[in-house]
């Protein structure tokens, strides 16, 4: 019997990298992002936008692809003020969605974090380990989205396809 | 026949007998046995050989610290030196003893019996030298090493290794265990409870014990079902915890997880608290032949009787010097079993324990000194403890008490310290240095009513009895009865000056076998410690390691193996590459790279010398994806850039790049790589691709460790941006047949320039260096564009007869041009000097990482290695590549070596590089390769093979 | 010194063993000694017989904060060989190669020396090209190093089933080093104490050194130790690990760290492999003892550390690597695993020389440097006694550091 | 296996961590020192058998680099000792 997980492999989404002073970044981005989330290592959402807030100044925004060129126009990322930096990272990331009534079961093999919901909320996302890799983490429905770099996509495939079965 | 099984009793299942063999010989068990109750209860007692003196030896324990009786299983189940105690039964089973040939029964290697005057201890060190040990080292590996080697991995089924999170580890699922982690269960949180026995109880399973009147395993059903119910409790059975590392994480080892396919799982588990509730392992008293078929643990005997429903022998002496074997009496009395006397060392013993057996034959003060029977205990003689002439008592079954050790193997590991206890006897747990505490026996509550209320037990009572010492006493009296030790073999150590109880386990190996000296390894120390008349815990404890017990590899690893060993990458041209005939390669920083493109038939060297021709005179194309990436931005980039550069690149221009060398600060070569200016704010860093990660560290570490208030932001974009790299006379050819709306002229785009546009309709960005000295564009696109970008130069290419170019090539290609690479020329001794790259090197600039130490190096004066090119004298003689140069081709200390090799199309015949000391002002001169049996001249050039001024690059 | 032969066996087994003395003597602390040798280890306890046989110093101490023997020498994996890639590194490992080939006989101790030849598993052609580098040097100084076929690797080491045409790492080649041997590592302290012991030396056990003392020239003039102060104008560091702690004494910075090599064993079993296997490409090594463990090593753990156990993610990277070219040990167990202080310089090579401390001698970085034992020794001996480095261990002086001209042997064993 | 505390992520497995070398002495201004000076910032590091401060790199988490003080002796991690400078 093997886990009753399915793993899917996503097609890209619209991705920019944000670093800089939250202040900078907001007063340049406009409503175009969501609420800047409120702890590290948590996300907030709106209108299919979300952001991540993934380290000290740094921040992801996911958008669906079809928005990229909106996303790009709108952040423009070749005129933003000098002190923060926009940086298309659309193709960097390769995202798995893992979902399932044995998810936890995968995810204890992927991932050394502690994925409990007491510790690890419906809003968090975090940089971590996953398969040996640096990977993004972050909960999807009733499962987990892992990111990894776009390169180690087949990788991570190959290696998902071995802890389910 | 089951001839030593009780009616009833135990906890086994009588409807369901299981058939299994042992040496080939075929018996019956039932549900709930083990190998070693099964083997017991169908009367066998000779049940393996002994490793050193091949001596017939019976079971001796019940669980992991049987040191006695190891058995290889056959089948789809095969693993070997495993304790009979530990293998479930199972239907099919089948077993055979190690260690003996060709039966337990009738051993060949019993003849080492005969001789055991001449095998002393460390007789290994005394003899065997003449004239060689390899002489001896054959046949004595064959002596040893107990099971086969595994032949095969397992048939079916996988491991799986994972982590785990908890606020309280459990370890041990004894009374204390189960006490623990139900109060913390019903506290809410979160549970983990780890037992390596099959079902949960600990040594209640074993004991006739009560807890408020009623029976102890009632209250262990009922606890354990309530645990079972709370879903903040993960319990597991048969889930040994082995090792407590640091910053309590714990590994727990379990066997037959509950899922097809999965034969063991390891767990890492993160533990807020552990608590170790790991219960005690009875020792073993030491006197003559006490290692013979049928002298047992009395706690083993009581396990068998009252778990197994096993009565392992028909008539029995008891030997203790606590009251733990009273109760084993009464339970074998009570089941039947003829009790023929209690040999107790103590002069006194508490009235409680005497009540317990009223009616048996009680001798205080006594001692068993010697057993008589070879294959089975026959007699033993009872002597008085302070000395006199000794009885023979008959008997069939000797169980014997030598008091108990607290399991305190995790508490140790903790880094937890040990104090000897006086009362106890014992190692007991101290100060915890972790956030862990030892509960119950563990530490050092022997009895079950300071563990539990309500519980009913006998109070310890011990006085420690070491070894059995009194006059006349006969028979080899073991230590350690896995490896073959003697209280002899330690008393001689002591006389040879192996004083340290370090030195006596080494000389001795005494402790050092599977069982870890889990019963005999406290004897050792007590026997050192009288042998030196000082207290035993003057003598010192050993050190406990991990494992607790043996975990076979193959859990360790878990899943990570064969193609998810180590990670892989892969660009979007990885599938073209493969389905193209590629020989696919491991490049740096995990990449799997092209090495070359062979036609059928085609060997490595023509299908190099196709592809290099192919550039030289047409046109190539390469994928330069893995190349790190990195933007950067920031009022400090240009003051950054020019710190961690060795040249300048604060002046470069929007537009254009530069390359540049990226030294460490002991002046050692770290990376080189072009740097693009984007705009007035943001660059473009490239680096070689085994390097990305050591550049990106070294950015970053100096950007937040050392220069915290300088605004550089850096981004890995080497996913972002894939390129195919067009190059040779033809390539502007192809970039125009693919259609582009950036003006390619010199003019417009020149060598180390830039410009973004499309490129066959995809953005794209078009770079303008050289890897290979030739006519060159780097076509930089999205990755979700490479794929198609890539078949489009193929299609486009294809009237100019482009062709893929493997790493092969570029190497040849980059050796011609006598361009650097990292894994060839640069080996940590080197500078840019030295390359001939001095040019790379700023004297504006007052520091810049490495400066200091390359100038600092240099101006020692020492002969430097110098890059130079090389010529075979004779043009048709290839040099492998780091073969060394020695002066005049002498064998004696190298002046130098060569650092590539290979065969140029354009010259038609091999050409290198070579670092040669003072190299650069040896142009023109013969030098020697130094071969094994053969010299070969070559001739020393400038490192450069083909167009030396660098038209064709910036035509 | 009692002869040890089949005979004194004989001989002794008539009388039941008692007659045997001790293997060496626990004479009375002197507050004097013309030469203090720190750490009875393996290279202390060499470096104070080479004193006594080679050079006629004969009044040295030789003290030992525990039990003689039982650091580094207690806890390694007893690989012995001389494929090393500098001019400045073969001839040194040559050297003690064949030293240690003669010294059950030199000592009248068996080593129990198997000059079983090491198989390096070559996996990457980087690898491959940096090894073939080392071959076509040590061929100048007589050291043996030999490329062979996959398929014969294969038949050399039978159970070196993993590696194949679709694993992640294919195996590619092998290379044998044919001088290389394992041995028995207690014997060598043992044996070279019991010598030295023979010839004058005292070993002193459970005899801290708890500072150096120096003159007020500056110069080193003794210990102080817990059972008080030695005086002696000569002293010898040779506590690999705690090298800087002592050293620190007297003012003394050396460029070393310390760090943690760990090891494990397996369950014994029959015999199966009979080389020494090392695996540059996947990170690990091991060789099967006489008593049929796999005594199996890794890389070490990157942080400074000075304790004795194991870092889990470190040991699950060595198993998953062995298990990957040798899956039948999935079903082999593990039996014991522990770990040992590396003392790592700044180039990661050696250092044995006279400090700015008049007197005072250090020899270090060695990696824990078993191997090295007798010519470490013997090089270090020549060094204390004559006040000049042995040609051998010359480039290895401090100076190299005064100038940053570091000596770079890549590839330790291990070294991805 | 570490846990490494960091200040924006909390307590981490030291897998996500890249090890970063002792703290030793703040780089001198390279004009400034002597030969002597500059080979001993270079080669010499603190090698205490006690607390030792240390950089990690959370290459795998959010990228902060990080210093923390690790006893070599047990690899407890803990508070700055008294007497840091």
């Amino acid at each position: 019997m093997s886990y009753d997980v399915t793993t899917q492999r996503c097609g890209l989404a619209a991705l920019f990298d944000l670093k800089g002073s939250r202040e900078t970044i907001q007063n340049w981005a406009g409503d175009v992002l969501p609420p800047f989330p409120d702890g590290p290592n948590t996300r907030s959402e709106k209108n299919e936008t979300e952001l991540f807030h993934i380290g000290r100044d740094h921040w992801i925004v996911r958008s669906p692809l079809s928005q990229e060129d909106t996303l790009e126009s709108r952040l423009n990322p070749a005129d933003c003020p000098p002190d923060i930096s926009i940086v298309r990272i659309s193709d960097t990331l390769t995202f798995f969605r893992v979902t399932g009534r044995d998810t936890l079961d995968v995810m204890a093999v992927a991932c050394p974090l502690d994925l409990h919901d007491s510790v690890f909320g419906p809003d968090a996302v975090t940089h971590t380990e996953a398969f040996g890799l640096k990977a993004l983490v972050l909960r999807y429905a009733d499962g987990f989205e892992i990111a990894v770099e776009q390169s180690f996509g087949d990788m991570i495939e190959d290696y998902l396809i071995r802890a389910i079965s | 026949m089951q001839r030593n099984r009780r009616a009833e009793g135990g906890r086994i299942d009588r409807s369901r007998p299981l058939r299994f063999t042992f040496n080939g010989k075929p018996y019956e068990g039932y549900q709930g046995d083990n190998l070693a109750s099964a083997l017991l209860a169908n009367g066998v007692r000779v049940t393996a050989r002994s490793f050193k003196y091949h001596r017939p030896r019976g079971i001796v324990g019940h669980g992991p610290e049987e040191p006695s009786t190891l058995v290889e299983l056959d089948g789809e189940d095969a693993s070997g030196n495993r304790p009979a105690t530990t293998v479930p039964l199972c239907d099919g089973l089948s077993a055979r003893s190690v260690n003996c040939w060709p039966s337990p029964g009738f051993d060949l290697g019993g003849v080492n019996q005969l001789f055991s005057g001449l095998l002393p201890v460390g007789f290994y060190y005394k003899t065997f030298k003449w004239p060689g040990w390899h002489l001896f080292e054959p046949a004595i590996r064959k002596a040893a090493g107990l099971a086969a080697a595994p032949a095969s991995p397992p048939a079916s089924g996988h491991f799986e290794a994972r982590h785990a999170h908890a606020d309280v580890l459990v370890a041990g699922a004894g009374p204390a265990g189960l006490q623990a982690a139900l109060k913390a269960g019903r506290a809410g949180k979160r549970v983990f409870l780890a037992d390596e026995g099959t079902e949960a109880g600990g040594s209640l399973l074993n004991r006739a014990l009560t807890i408020d009147g009623k029976p102890a395993m009632d209250w262990v059903s009922g606890t354990v079902a309530e645990l079972d119910a709370l879903e903040n409790v993960t319990r597991l059975q048969n889930a040994t915890v082995w090792a407590y590392r640091e910053h309590n994480l714990v590994m727990v080892n379990e066997c037959d997880p509950d899922r097809d396919g999965i034969l063991e799982r390891s767990w890492r588990v993160r533990a807020g608290e552990v608590v170790i509730a790991t219960g005690t392992t009875e020792r073993s008293m030491v006197f003559g032949n006490n290692d013979r078929p049928g002298v047992m643990l009395a706690s083993s005997v009581q396990a068998y009787l009252n778990r197994w429903g096993v009565v392992p022998g028909q008539r029995v002496v008891l030997f203790t010097n606590n009251n733990s074997a009273y109760a084993v009496a009464a339970d074998l009395a009570a089941a039947g079993v003829s009790v023929s006397a209690i040999l107790d060392s103590r002069r006194t013993v508490a009235p409680e324990a005497l009540d317990l057996v009223a009616g048996l034959t009680v001798h205080l003060a006594t001692v068993v000194s010697e057993v008589r029977g070879h294959k089975g205990v026959r007699a033993v003689k009872a002597a008085p403890a302070t000395g006199g002439a000794g009885t023979w008592i008959e008997c069939d079954l000797l169980a014997h008490s030598g008091g108990w050790n607290p399991n305190v193997h995790l508490w140790s590991q903790s880094r937890g310290a040990l104090r000897f206890d006086d009362d106890l006897a014992a190692f007991v747990p101290d100060q915890p240095v972790q956030a862990c505490r030892a509960v119950g026996a563990a530490a050092g509550d022997l009895s079950l009513d300071r563990i539990i209320e309500g519980g009913a037990d006998l109070a310890y009572g011990i006085e420690p009895l070491w070894r059995v010492d009194v006059p006349g006493q006969r028979g080899m009296a073991f230590l350690d009865i896995q490896n073959d030790v003697t209280v002899s073999d330690v008393h001689l150590a002591l006389r040879e000056g192996y004083s340290n109880v370090e030195h006596v386990k080494r000389y001795t190996t005494a402790g050092m076998g599977i069982d870890q000296g889990k019963t005999g390894n406290i004897n050792i120390i007590g026997t050192v410690a009288m042998q030196q008349g000082v207290p035993l815990q003057d003598v010192g404890t050993t050190t406990f390691r991990s494992p607790y017990t043996p975990v076979s590899f193959g859990a360790i690893g878990g899943l990570r193996e064969e193609t998810v060993l180590f990670p892989y990458r892969h660009t979007p041209v990885t599938r073209w590459n493969k389905d193209n005939g590629a020989v696919m390669y491991e490049a740096g920083a995990r990449w799997q790279r092209p090495g070359y493109f062979p036609k059928p038939g085609e060997g490595l060297q023509e299908a190099v010398n196709r592809e290099c021709r192919a550039v030289r005179e047409g046109v190539g194309v390469y994928d330069g994806s893995p190349l790190g990436t990195f933007e950067l931005k920031g009022r400090d980039v240009p003051k950054f850039l020019d710190f961690i550069y060795a040249n300048i690149m604060s002046s470069l221009h929007p537009g254009n790049g530069r390359y540049g060398l990226m030294l460490s600060d002991d002046g050692l070569i770290l990376d080189d790589g072009v740097v693009l200016r984007l705009d007035a704010h943001r660059w473009l860093l490239s680096t070689s691709t085994g390097h990305a990660d050591a550049v990106n560290q070294h950015m970053e570490k100096l950007l937040q460790t050392e220069f915290p208030d300088w605004q550089v932001m850096i981004t890995t974009v080497t996913s972002q941006w894939n390129n195919a790299t067009i190059c040779g006379p033809r390539s502007r050819d192809v970039i125009r047949a693919l259609g582009t709306d950036i003006d390619l002229s010199p003019e417009a785009l020149p060598f180390m320039s830039f410009c973004d546009g499309t490129v066959a309709g995809f953005p794209a960005r078009i770079v303008r260096v050289s890897f290979t000295g030739e006519l060159s564009y780097e076509v930089n696109v999205a990755p979700r564009h490479m794929a198609a970008m890539w078949d489009k130069v193929m299609e486009a290419g294809a009237p100019f007869g482009i062709l893929p170019v493997g790493s092969e090539s570029s190497h040849v290609l980059r050796v011609e041009k006598g361009f650097l690479s990292l894994g060839h020329e640069v080996d940590g001794t080197v500078d840019a000097y030295d390359l001939g790259m001095g040019w790379a090197m700023s004297k504006k600039k007052a520091d810049y990482t490495g400066k200091r130490s390359v100038m600092l190096r240099r101006a020692s004066g020492r002969v430097r290695r110098e890059l130079v090119g090389i010529l075979p004298v004779d043009p048709d003689r290839q040099i492998p590549e780091g073969a060394p140069l020695t002066p005049g081709g002498r064998k004696e200390a190298t002046e130098g070596l060569v650092t590539a090799c290979v065969w140029s199309v354009v010259n038609n015949r091999w050409v290198g590089l070579a670092l040669l000391e003072n190299g650069h002002s040896r142009h023109g001169e013969i030098a020697h390769v130094r071969m094994k049996d053969d010299v070969i001249p070559i001739t020393i050039t400038k490192p450069v093979f083909h167009d030396p001024e660098g038209k064709l690059m910036r035509s | 010194m009692q002869k040890y032969s089949v005979l004194s066996l004989a001989r002794n087994a008539f009388s039941g063993h008692r007659n045997w003395s001790p293997a060496w003597r626990s004479p009375p602390l002197k507050n004097r000694y013309d030469v203090v040798v720190i750490g009875a280890g393996g290279h202390g306890l060499a470096t104070a017989y080479y004193l006594a046989k080679e050079f006629g110093i004969t009044d040295v101490a030789v003290l030992e904060r525990g039990w003689l023997g039982g650091g580094n020498i207690a806890r390694n994996t007893v690989t012995i060989r001389s494929n090393y890639m500098r001019d400045e590194s073969i001839p040194f490992y040559v050297k003690s190669v064949a030293m240690f080939e003669g010294l059950t006989h030199e000592l009248n101790f068996n080593m129990m020396h198997s000059k079983r030849t090491m198989v390096d598993v070559v996996q990457t052609w980087p690898k491959l090209r940096e090894l073939r580098r080392r071959q076509l040097v040590m061929d100048i100084y007589g050291s043996t190093y030999e490329q062979i076929t996959s398929e014969e690797l294969r038949r050399r080491i039978p159970a070196l089933t993993g590696g194949g045409p679709d694993a992640r790492l294919p195996v590619i080649c092998g290379m044998v080093h044919t001088d290389a041997g394992v041995n028995r590592h207690d014997a060598v302290a043992w044996g070279y104490a019991r010598a030295a012991d023979a010839r004058g030396v005292e070993i002193h056990q459970q005899t801290a050194v708890q500072s150096l003392l120096r003159s007020r020239h500056g110069t080193i003039e003794g210990v102080e130790t817990n059972r008080g102060t030695i005086r002696a104008n000569k002293v010898v560091v040779a506590v690999s690990g705690h090298t800087t702690t002592l050293t620190e004494t007297a003012g003394l910075k050396l460029p070393l760290r310390t760090m943690n090599l760990t090891a494990f064993v397996s369950e014994p079993v029959q015999p199966l492999v009979d080389v020494i296997v090392n695996c540059p490409d996947s990170g690990f090594y091991f060789s099967q003892s006489d008593k049929g463990e796999m005594v199996i090593g890794g890389a070490p753990d990157m942080g400074q550390s000075f304790r004795r156990d194991i870092k889990q993610h470190v040991f699950e990277d060595t198993v998953t690597a062995m298990l990957s070219l040798f899956p039948s040990f999935k079903k082999l167990k593990l039996m014991r695993q522990w770990g040992g202080h590396l003392d790592i310089s700044h180039d990661a090579s050696p250092i044995m020389d006279q400090t700015d401390i008049a007197g005072l001698f250090v020899t270090a970085g060695w990696w824990g440097g078993y191997k090295a034992i007798p010519a470490g020794g013997l090089t270090l001996a020549h060094l204390v006694a004559k006040g000049e480095p042995h040609p051998l261990m010359a480039s290895f002086t401090m100076d190299r550091f005064r100038h940053l001209d570091f000596v770079m042997e890549a590839g330790t064993t291990t070294a991805r | 296996m570490l846990l490494i505390p960091c200040p924006y992520c909390g307590k981490r497995n030291e897998c996500e961590f890249i090890y970063g070398g002792p703290v030793g002495a703040k780089r001198p201004d390279p004009n400034a020192v002597n030969d002597a000076e500059w080979v001993e910032y270079l080669t010499v590091t603190p090698n205490p058998q006690g607390p030792v401060q240390e950089k990690w790199w959370h290459a795998r988490g959010c990228g902060e680099w990080l210093v923390i003080w690790r006893d070599t002796r047990t690899h407890d991690i803990m508070e700055a000792p008294d007497d840091a400078t």
